[in-house]
């Protein structure tokens, strides 16, 4: 057997089949690109595939389960077996259709799934035990012992799994996303797709028209057909000139639309970059559009079915209308002695168009019987033998057909000697897109075709993709489609002219499969789906256990479920298992076809936004500052916070983090605040509306006081907490913690415009308004004096805990000053206008130098938080009451208020309900760890014994000692009581005594000073 | 799918979030345990129209009453809830 | 002794341009939202909008400049507007005047650094706004004067065009989005002039 | 009988003889008049609880009642992994329940479902994450349930692929569960549907429950599509309609139906051997046994009965995975659908009695349904069998709500959507 590859060895430059007129290359210029390591030349125009076939390389890749040799079989995206990685290194692309891949200069591709080589693959030995491999085998055995599934069963499947390989390397390129609009979005630019095009165009509507090859025109660049006495591309390319000429239409050639989704949405992906080497600086490789359209007419055209017969696989088996693609567009003749096998009048046409090009045709099989289609005058007219109601029986050679074996209508044998077999049994209209909402197409028996029934709001169908397979006839319909919903969005469309086509015929008799007694056991290789090597026998077996459904077919064969998502094969399976099941095809069924019609990068439909612009980052207005101080930061949600100071010397962030607590509890220390969402409230019922969010009473709170207050959620649990300070008789400014500001916001105008809409009030976020920054320590004071203007009386009596109002500072600055503390100490929250943050956080560092003063980051804060036993995110988890967080008295008795009702069911007022407990280890050095569980001192690590768990957890140097906050059954009660804190993750057991969570001044007495 | 907020246009779902059935009704302060629980908890769920609740939280920041055929997501209405609510009230005033 | 803090910007890049699109940031100006308190208060601050600075309170996504041509009232919402001062042009601050005209009848809130106006422009402008911002931005939908409140990529805006020669947007951001926005939008650009 | 069963020599003796003698995996079963259970949904519960009640409740007359074909709903869409990583004491015994059932599946139903052990990675990206895992990992020990923690630098060796050094929510560790897994989802449906029927269950397939008759408050059968059948005992076991058959019974459910989509990339040589969870961005992943890349992330977010979804929630789960392996930037998505998932209001499942008599629910099984399915089934044929809850799903009672005794993992309150 020899390689195809070998008989045709090529020398740079030469391209043995290229043939003359090719109408999509540019055969002046001449570009090289590698497969498999291996030099070769080809024309700007060309796919890889065509570039190949114009070398005489027919074999492309190998099969998923049997390693069959394989070809190439089609010229579109349909392609199931010529899969290749394209570009290497971190640009590698994984089956990557040769069929669709644009030829560049300097273009390389390898073959897949073959192990060492193309040409001799160590698995093709599979293909000898497929009657052991047949559907659903795996099913059926390796289930002993249990245990060698994962140890060796699986790693032998998984070695032989998948197809290319992913890049090592993170994408190196780039992808953007964009949203389109339009009056009517046209996919496709068949004959169809340009005559609806034009139709709404004219009229005036916005028409995005959406190609996914590289030029328009579709098979009007595959025929030789004639429009108007001119070549049909040549009126496919006036067309689009006359298009573009048109101000409100959009022509997206490479532009793939690739699912339809509710509201008039399509998703389209534009490849912007895959067909130069590399994207240029800034630009991206591909672009997903959001195309948001009024009409769509989809003009998707049809694919082209193969017939299942044995042998249907080997490498230079084709589609009937893949052939005349690489002769008319291309220039290519993929093989020099062909066999045309066909049930259509439209395969027969390339038979002319081989014999036009200087290829020799041995025969014309036409599976119709004798006089039935145009099968004889055909063959009378390239001078070729014809064999009528005969069928390919099977296929000789094996890495590239050399003769198949025809049957005539009278049964005799014969062998014939081609390299080429062109096969067509049909054509399929390209639906997917009209099925993507659940619409289940019918079967049509005349067309020999699935068509759509219902259709998705907004769409209609036009061309082949609507059974209308005639040039005259589709641009006739593509004029209607276009015109209509040109119509439907309000624009007076009227018809284009058509040019004048000749008369062609699309006569077919149904042909799916030429194998004898349905079903057989002794059928050769038939293959149906081509990619996961699925068999007509694997079809028959199927139904013979049950698998009758198509759903059920698909999923236990595979069939379908490829690359090409059984673009070439669903249909005839469908029939074959109708045939085998008695049923007629129609009542057979189909499977839905899943978005995307065709696959996407992954790294498209993401975008943009990765890395380290994944989300975006919310910085505070100290940020710059803090990074100047070398500040390690964190995020906290979207926001990036400064974690803490480190300093020169310091061993470790512990270290670090200590110092900043001891400076803010011996000192002063400030850390910006920012983050916590802050929203203004006014209106007369701002009080009113505040009694009915929040548990606790607010209208007797003063102006120019805060509170702290606390949100259930209506099902009774806790929610949010925060101060909130009124600053007017109708005006407050509500603090809401980091991580809900947006659900707290999204909840106070739900409450507002759907419960209570008699109340008057308004909201408005100023959470970036203010640089908010809290001072804190017992020289917070001394230190503010030097900020805050001079006319504002600081003293505990002017201003005592909980003061809130508005001041001025560094000589004028508007500013909010807060005496609120979370750290315990002394402590004010001061707010500046946002554009003053840094300067102030600068202005802090000066006159608090003398006081000894230091920044503090969200580490700091939280210790000096969990010493003071405030509930923060690990208490406020969504699953705490505010019984359990130690609030349960907060509950207002005397008013409504949201969570109200559902706080007082059983389960929720169980005293037994872990409660907020503070937890001292008994040997301070031992670590407490937040997620250890707590259990009675001695019990047994069970489950049974599991009593809560540790919240949260921190090193004091306050106390010199781990402390943790933590939830536990019963907890107020068992103060003084020890208890095992269980970590079995880190095989660690921490004995703790049960204390108040308040670990620093539980008197209160520091935060009045 | 899209949203027509009655105040900005139609937009992208991505610029809104839901919240579910708005067909209940918040009970008054004496209604039983009973009414609680379904308020909060009992949904008709029904497969065909559905009034439901939306915010155009990276809008204009309104809460929308959509009716919505959860079979085939068709939008057949938008109103904003503030609208419908207090529309309730005068009703239920007379 | 007056002292005074320095006003950082919020975003730390200097304008970018991609052929001759151009992204700046705008200059800081002073920003007031007013919220309109229910029932008869909302007409009412209608009319003394209209007494005052000669204009009517768009009902619409639109913003509308006032007589004098010192403030721009943004529809943000319902009952909701954001008055902007163009340049320090407003006597005696923008929230002084406002609260001086029709303090009793809507919420007054100070927004002047809440929100970032990031400012684009030239040839490719629509082109790249269209990459981030899903809303229809076509020049018979979306002209001078028109505002949408949506996001752009992940971010919510105040999105509106202010000039149709050469085409310019605004977007007002929160100010703690707003370098990331720089990014994404300097980003777009160079994708949509490749 | 013996000739019925599968294994390696079965295979090959077939193969000998041209595969001509495989059985159907499941008759074409009619519908009787009345049976002593009848099982409303062949999706993997149904047919679990129905081979459950055959084989370990002795139960007889048995019919599995479906409205298409069996396996159509969730157990054919879903990502297929399985896990016992729960946090609340409600949860993991049932879980784990699940989760031993499926070690020894293969064996007890002579079908490969492929359980594969492979392991289930969560990542967490800060402190807060990392003590919610350890307290997980922690209450999975005290269950007896394996756990690992693992630091940033462990992940790295396990998992050296994902983005370690650009991130903008960087890896600061992750739980494993070593056992935890995948299996192959359709043969779940499959095995236990052939296991069912070798012990005389009837699958009635293309047979649509149309009402529920009730009769003195009791339910006494379901009408359908193919005639009235009675049942001594009717259970629901139709996660993503129960609302609408609960409805023929005149039950409002605290459950509201959601889509969730799933994806598949074209198939590529295997690089990851484990699932996981990305904790800063909706995302997870595995890669399947064929190569395809099977991964998904947040619901939708609307009541859906469409079994679709749209694209805001498909772009935001690709970020997310470019965001954690951005090498899977060139790999391209094949195919993209969605399931109907029962979302309740906990977002934890309910096995129960209902108000009428003879009627119990199987429901509100969230996105957690699949790997429930053993246990689901084990416990609902209890409860049908016995009338009281199996001893792992005690928690799972209907009336929780009004008690105030929900079982919510995520903390999310009545927010169906949200968990």
């Amino acid at each position: 057997m020899m390689d195809a590859r070998m008989t045709s060895a090529p020398v740079a430059g030469a391209q043995p089949r290229r043939v003359a007129g090719g109408n999509g290359i540019d055969a002046g210029r001449t570009i090289r690109f590698t497969f498999d390591g291996r030099q070769y030349t080809g024309h700007p125009g060309d796919t890889l595939a065509s570039a190949l076939l114009a070398h005489g390389v027919r074999l492309a890749g190998r099969s998923f389960k049997y390693h069959r040799p394989r070809g190439i079989l089609s010229a579109g995206p349909e392609e199931p077996n010529a899969l290749v990685e394209l570009r290497t290194g971190p640009r590698r692309e994984p089956n990557t259709r040769a069929t669709v891949a644009e030829l560049y200069d300097g273009l390389s591709a390898a073959s897949q799934n073959r192990w060492p080589s193309l040409a001799f693959d160590a698995l093709g030995l599979n293909s000898l035990f497929s009657s052991v491999l047949g559907a659903g085998f795996y099913y059926k055995t390796f289930m002993w012992p249990a245990a060698f599934w994962e140890k060796l069963y699986e790693p032998m499947i998984r070695r032989a799994a998948g197809l290319g390989r992913a890049a090592d390397e993170a994408d190196p390129d780039q992808y953007e996303k964009a949203t389109a609009f339009c009056d009517v979005l046209v996919v496709g630019s068949g004959p169809a797709g340009l005559a609806a095009a034009l139709a709404a165009g004219r009229s005036g509507a916005r028409v995005i028209l959406c190609e996914e090859d590289s030029l328009t025109g579709g098979r009007l660049r595959a025929e030789r057909r004639q429009l108007d006495g001119e070549p049909a591309w040549r009126w496919a390319e006036q067309a689009r000139k006359a298009l573009e000429a048109l101000p409100e239409v959009r022509i997206m050639e490479r532009t793939c639309v690739f699912g339809t989704y509710d509201g008039g949405t399509y998703g389209a992906l534009e490849r912007v970059a895959d067909h130069q080497s590399q994207p240029a600086k800034g630009q991206p490789r591909q672009r997903l559009w959001r195309v948001v359209a009024r009409q769509c007419v989809v003009a998707a055209g049809a694919l082209e079915r193969p017939i299942v017969f044995p042998g249907n696989d080997t490498p230079g088996v084709m589609l009937a209308g893949a052939v005349r693609t690489y002769l008319n567009r291309f220039g290519v003749a993929p093989g020099r002695r062909a066999v045309v096998y066909t049930c259509n009048d439209d395969g027969l046409r390339t038979a002319l168009d081989l014999a036009r090009a200087g290829v020799a045709v041995a025969a014309i099989v036409d599976s119709r019987p004798e006089g039935e289609g145009q099968g004889a005058q055909v063959a009378q007219a390239c001078g070729v033998p014809f064999v009528p109601g005969g069928a390919v029986t099977a296929v000789q050679g094996r890495m590239a057909v050399s003769g198949v074996s025809v049957r005539d209508a009278q049964g005799r044998e014969q062998r014939i000697a081609c390299d080429l077999l062109a096969m067509s049994g049909g054509w399929s209209p390209n639906i997917a897109l009209t099925t993507h909402q659940g619409m289940r197409p019918v079967y049509d028996e005349t067309l020999c075709a699935f068509l759509p029934a219902a259709l998705p709001p907004g769409m209609v169908v036009a061309g082949a993709a609507a059974g209308v397979f005639t040039t005259a006839e589709a641009l006739r319909d593509g004029a209607q489609a276009g015109a209509r919903a040109a119509q439907a969005c309000g624009f007076a469309a009227e018809q284009p002219a058509l040019p004048e086509a000749e008369p062609e015929s699309c006569a077919i008799a149904p042909l799916f499969h030429a194998l004898a007694d349905v079903p057989s056991a002794r059928w050769a290789k038939a293959f149906v789906d081509f990619q996961n090597d699925v068999t007509a026998k694997d079809v028959a077996l199927a139904a013979r256990e049950g698998f009758v459904s198509v759903e059920h077919l698909k999923r236990y064969t595979t069939l379908g479920m490829a690359t090409d998502q059984g673009k070439t094969s669903n249909v005839n399976a469908i029939a074959l298992l109708a045939e085998i099941t008695q049923r007629p095809i129609g009542q057979t069924g189909t499977t839905l076809i899943r978005p995307p019609t065709q696959p996407v990068a992954i790294g498209a439909l993401a975008g943009a936004h990765r890395g380290r612009h994944f989300k975006p980052a919310r910085l505070t207005p100290t940020h710059q500052w803090a990074e100047s101080q070398g500040a390690v930061f964190t995020a906290n949600g979207l926001w990036q916070r400064a974690q803490w100071y480190p300093r020169p010397g310091e061993m470790d962030w512990l270290q670090t983090v200590n110092r900043e607590v001891r400076t803010v509890r011996q000192a002063v220390g400030f850390c910006d605040v920012t983050t916590l969402g802050k929203i203004d409230i006014q209106g007369p019922d701002a009080a009113e509306f505040l009694e009915r969010v929040y548990v606790n009473a607010w209208k007797k709170l003063p102006v120019g006081r805060a509170r702290y207050g606390l949100m259930l959620r209506e099902d009774g649990f806790a929610y949010d907490d925060g101060t909130t300070a009124r600053l007017g008789e109708t005006h407050y400014v509500m603090t809401t913690t980091t991580a809900n500001a947006g659900g707290v916001m999204a909840h106070l105008e739900f409450c507002h415009q759907w419960l209570w809409p008699e109340l008057d009030v308004q909201f408005i976020s100023v959470t970036d308004e203010w640089a908010q920054i809290a001072v804190a320590g017992p020289q917070a004071r001394n230190v503010l004096r030097h900020v805050v203007d001079p006319v504002f009386d600081l003293s505990n009596e002017a201003f005592p805990y909980m003061a809130a109002g508005e001041v001025t500072v560094c000589g004028g600055v508007q500013a909010r000053l807060f005496r609120l503390s979370f750290s315990g100490e002394l402590a004010y929250e001061l707010a500046v206008p946002a554009r003053y943050g840094d300067a102030l956080a600068r202005r802090l560092m000066e006159v608090g130098a003398p006081y000894g003063i230091a920044p503090y980051g969200t580490e700091a804060l939280g210790v000096m938080r969990i010493e003071k036993g405030h509930p923060a995110g690990p208490e406020l988890n969504g699953q705490t009451t505010a019984h359990d967080l130690g609030m349960g008295r907060m509950l207002s008795t005397r008013k409504d208020f949201i969570g109200r009702h559902m706080a007082q069911r059983e389960a929720l007022t169980d005293p037994a309900r872990p409660t907020l407990v503070g937890l001292q280890p008994l040997n301070p050095a031992d670590q407490v760890v937040a997620g250890a569980h707590l259990l009675p001192d001695g019990a047994a690590a069970t489950a049974a014994s599991d009593q809560g768990w540790v919240s949260s957890a921190a090193f004091s140097p306050t106390l010199g000692s781990w402390i943790g906050l933590g939830l536990l059954s019963n907890g107020p009660a068992r103060h003084g009581e020890i208890v095992a804190l269980h970590n079995p993750l880190a095989g660690t057991v921490v004995r703790a005594r049960v204390v108040s969570p308040v670990f620093v001044d539980p008197e209160g007495a520091r935060v009045h000073g | 799918m899209r949203l027509t907020c009655p105040f900005c246009g139609s937009r992208g779902v991505e610029e809104f979030t839901y919240r579910g059935d708005a067909t209940v009704r918040r009970p008054a302060g004496d209604a039983g345990a009973a009414a609680w629980v379904d308020y909060v908890y009992l949904r008709d769920n029904p497969a065909g129209p559905h009034q439901e609740l939306w915010y155009h939280g990276a809008g204009c920041r309104s809460w929308l009453v959509v009716t919505r055929d959860t079979r085939t997501h068709l939008i057949s209405d938008v109103r904003a809830a503030r609208a419908v609510a207090q529309a309730e009230r005068e009703e239920g005033a007379v | 002794m007056v002292e005074s803090l320095f006003a950082q910007p919020p975003v730390s890049a200097a304008p970018v341009r991609a052929g001759d699109t151009v992204l700046v940031l705008a200059p800081m100006g002073e920003a007031v939202s007013l919220g309109a308190f229910a029932g008869a208060g909302r007409a009412a601050l209608v009319v003394r909008v209209r007494e005052t600075f000669g204009v009517d309170l768009p009902e619409q996504p639109r913003a509308v400049p006032s007589a004098d041509g010192q403030v721009v009232f943004v529809w943000c919402g319902p009952t909701q507007w954001l008055a902007l001062a163009a340049g320090d042009a407003v006597e005696g601050g923008l929230m002084a005047r406002l609260r001086a005209a029709c303090g009793d009848l809507c919420a007054l809130t100070s927004q002047s650094d809440s929100r970032t106006t990031l400012r684009l422009f030239g040839p490719q402008a629509r082109e790249v706004a269209g990459r981030l911002v899903p809303v229809d931005l076509h020049d018979a939908v979306f002209g001078p004067g028109h505002v949408a409140l949506t996001l752009a990529g992940h971010i919510p805006v105040i999105l509106r065009q202010v000039a149709r020669n050469p085409v310019t947007y605004e977007f007002l951001v929160f100010r703690s989005f707003a370098e990331s926005l720089f990014h994404d939008l300097h980003v777009a650009m160079n994708g949509a002039l490749s | 009988m013996q000739t019925d069963r599968y294994s390696l020599f079965a295979l090959l003796r077939e193969a000998m003889r041209g595969n001509t003698g495989w059985k159907p995996a499941w008759r074409k079963a009619a519908p009787a008049p009345a049976y002593d259970y009848v099982i409303v949904g062949g999706g993997g519960h149904g047919l679990a609880t129905a081979y459950y009640l055959a084989r370990r409740y002795g139960g007889q007359r048995i019919a599995v009642v479906e409205k298409g074909w069996i396996g159509g709903g969730n157990v054919g869409r879903n990502t297929t992994i399985v896990r016992s990583n729960y946090l609340l004491p409600g949860n993991e015994p049932f879980y784990e329940c699940a989760m031993k059932l499926w070690e020894g599946l293969e064996q007890d139903i002579n079908y490969n479902a492929m359980v594969s052990q492979r392991g289930v990675l969560n990542l967490f990206h800060n402190d807060a994450q990392r003590g919610a895992y350890i307290r997980r990992g922690n209450a999975m020990r005290l269950h007896g349930v394996d756990a690992e923690l693992l630091d940033a630098q462990a992940v790295r060796e396990k998992v050296p692929f994902l983005n370690f050094d650009d991130a903008r929510f960087p890896i600061r560790g992750g739980l494993l569960q070593r056992r935890g897994g995948t299996v192959r989802h359709d043969a779940v449906a499959w095995g236990y549907a052939r296991a069912a029927d070798r012990l005389g269950v009837d699958i009635i397939e293309n047979c649509e429950v149309t009402g529920i008759r009730i009769e003195g408050g009791r339910a006494m059968g379901v009408e359908t599509t193919r005639g009235f059948i009675g049942a001594g005992k009717l259970g629901l076991a139709c996660a993503g309609n129960s609302s609408r058959v609960a409805a023929m019974a005149g039950l409002r459910l605290p459950i509201e139906s959601h889509v969730l989509q799933a994806f598949v990339s074209e198939g590529i040589k295997p690089f990851i051997d484990c699932v996981v969870t990305f904790g800063a961005g909706h995302f997870y992943i595995s890669q399947s046994d064929k190569g395809g890349l099977v991964f998904g992330g947040d619901i939708d977010g609307y009541n859906s009965y469409a079994q679709r979804g749209n694209l805001p929630v498909i772009e935001d789960v690709c970020e997310g995975g470019m965001a954690l392996m951005p090498r899977i930037g060139r790999v391209r998505l094949l195919r993209h659908w969605g399931g109907i998932m029962d979302m309740s209001m906990d977002g934890s499942p309910i096995i129960d009695h209902t108000p009428v008599q003879g009627l119990y629910l199987n429901a509100g099984w969230c996105y957690g349904g699949f790997k429930a399915t053993p246990a689901s089934g084990l416990c609902f044929a209890h409860l049908l069998a016995r009338d009281e809850p199996h001893p792992v799903a005690t928690a799972y009672r209907l009336d929780r709500f009004a008690r105030g005794a929900v079982i919510d993992e995520k903390g999310m309150g009545a927010q169906p959507n949200l968990h």
